[in-house]
């Protein structure tokens, strides 16, 4: 009974959290979209249109107008940046289009860009039967664990391996930074929820995850049924 | 050839941008002014104290006190002012609203901006004005 | 010990559930800002361009530039008007200005226009101090309910209620239509999640949803703690 008890509690927090986290990317997308691109393309199509009236006018205006027009089309580019980043946050298209190799491929290179840690990636066997659905969950997981290695781990080198054979896949995230005490994080009310998102999302397709940590670094293996 | 008076106009939104853009617009209306520019609730107060302002083209979403709030207050302090309001929303439930508050109009920021024209010029001859967006769901 | 596992497998099917749920949000959302907005917003663009590019060129061009501007003009309306569409969907910015009360609204007045039935809406006593998450939670109670309504209750009438005292908030919504066996719903594998959602959501931040059916309508009675 109180085992039961305890799995109920599970499920609300767990129930409790997912309103929350969902409802929230709901209203920071809005907003971005509202505040941030609507508001931008107000803009534009004020300058456009104040263009179109300048040349209508009389000739002087015509320089007038025509930086009016250059404005537009600086502002354009911008909005389309904006609502590139967007979508691709929201999905990397790139996995749709060139399949799970390409988006790790992709995650590791942009890793580098913002980051003082080396990485590198290695893909060995078969991944390509994976399901649509296992797909996103493995580049998910690896798009928190690089999170979590930037805002964490000080780490000065960083290894991801994806691996398949005819059962499983594997994808394996080892950093050699600072790490941390599992138990006391697990105990802290206030932790993040990164590392739960990361093992549900594997549980949810019938994977595991695995995790270690320790002052020589975190490793992290993800692994799901093939197909 | 008629001239009409001058508009005294001041525009209240918290994206500098559109601000640009609204006055880059109303600039080339020969008897447009914009006279001042407010991001916020308090800025708006300030101007509309110490300023000469025919109109205020006034956002819904402001961060801190709301459009449509700044909307009451400034009727109830500066009831010469007219408001007209500028927003993303088609929503009913905003027109309503704005208009108990004292808006003389509602206008949307993605219809023609020959709307907004129109519509600070009804509201200056004494009327109400409604984008075409809205007036249907009235 | 096996109630425990059902609470176990429920935990699994819910997480499971959820990782689908959001990730199919996310993918739609981003094939709509990808190939609608951007696409639409790459156009503009070559609109603009073209418009500047011509106007460089002989005076003869100037009205076919001035075509392209007023191209340019329409269409960053109508990127505008989808944009804002997105955004309401994911969140209706009236719950944030305006409050619960004018959301529903909304709502009941967005029902009247593409349904039959006559809709009522009363609201009584104080919900201002309901928590942004627990109005989230009653907008998207009433939205489910309002939905199920137009899909299968065949109703002549429905009636919201939305009520405050000092301890709890509670949102009635009734219909009048062929109602449904409850016990039957529960035991089909195929159903749908809105109900099951509905529940959750509630249960999620600390309330209960009640629901009665019979051939005489349905109601739904959602409780909430004020606060
Ligand atoms: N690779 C890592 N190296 C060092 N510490 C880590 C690493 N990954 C996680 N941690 C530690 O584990 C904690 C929990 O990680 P988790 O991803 O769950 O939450 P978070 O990153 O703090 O917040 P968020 O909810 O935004 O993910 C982190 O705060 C950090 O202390
Ligand atoms: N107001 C109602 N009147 C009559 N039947 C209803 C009503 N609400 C729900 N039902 C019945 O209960 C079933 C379950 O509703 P539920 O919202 O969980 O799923 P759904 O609407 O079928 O699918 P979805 O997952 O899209 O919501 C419906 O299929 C319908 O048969
Ligand atoms: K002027
Ligand atoms: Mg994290
Ligand atoms: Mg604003
Ligand atoms: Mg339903």
């Amino acid at each position: 009974f109180s085992e039961h008890r305890v799995a109920d509690a599970k499920l609300k927090v767990l129930a409790q959290r997912v309103v929350h986290s969902q409802e929230d990317e709901r209203a920071r997308l809005s907003r971005d979209l509202h505040d941030g691109i609507s508001q931008l393309l107000v803009s534009i199509k004020l300058q456009v249109e104040s263009g179109i009236a300048k040349l209508a006018g009389p000739a002087a205006q015509a320089n007038s107008a025509r930086l009016s027009f250059d404005r537009a089309a600086t502002q354009l580019n911008d909005v389309l940046g904006e609502v590139r980043r967007i979508s691709h946050d929201l999905r990397p298209a790139l996995l749709d289009d060139l399949g799970l190799g390409a988006a790790l491929e992709h995650l590791t290179r942009e890793f580098t860009e913002h980051a003082l840690s080396e990485v590198d990636l290695a893909i060995t066997g078969n991944t390509d039967n994976l399901s649509e659905v296992r797909k996103t969950v493995l580049f998910r997981i690896a798009q928190e664990a690089l999170t979590n290695i930037k805002r964490h781990a000080a780490a000065s080198s960083v290894h991801l391996t994806l691996s398949g054979d005819a059962a499983t896949v594997r994808l394996i995230i080892s950093d050699n930074g600072r790490g941390f005490n599992m138990a006391l994080i697990a105990d802290n009310p206030k932790r993040g929820i990164g590392l739960r998102n990361m093992v549900e999302r594997a549980e949810a397709v019938g994977g595991t995850l695995q995790l270690t940590s320790s002052a020589d670094g975190t490793q992290l293996i993800a692994t799901l049924p093939n197909g | 050839m008629i001239t009409l008076p001058t508009v005294h106009i001041m525009l209240v939104d918290d994206h500098p941008l559109v601000r640009d853009g609204l006055r880059a617009r109303l600039e080339s209306i020969a008897h447009f002014e914009i006279v001042a520019e407010a991001s916020n609730a308090d800025d708006a107060l300030r101007h509309a104290a110490h300023s000469v302002i025919d109109l205020i083209l006034m956002d819904i979403n402001l961060s801190g006190m709301n459009g449509i709030e700044l909307t009451a207050r400034v009727h109830a302090l500066h009831p010469a002012i007219a408001v007209l309001m500028l927003s993303m929303h088609d929503k009913a439930e905003y027109v309503t609203q704005a208009i108990q508050a004292g808006a003389s109009g509602y206008v949307l920021k993605d219809a023609p901006a020959i709307d907004i024209i129109t519509a600070i010029d009804t509201v200056i001859a004494g009327g109400i004005y409604y984008s075409e967006g809205i007036r249907s769901q009235l």
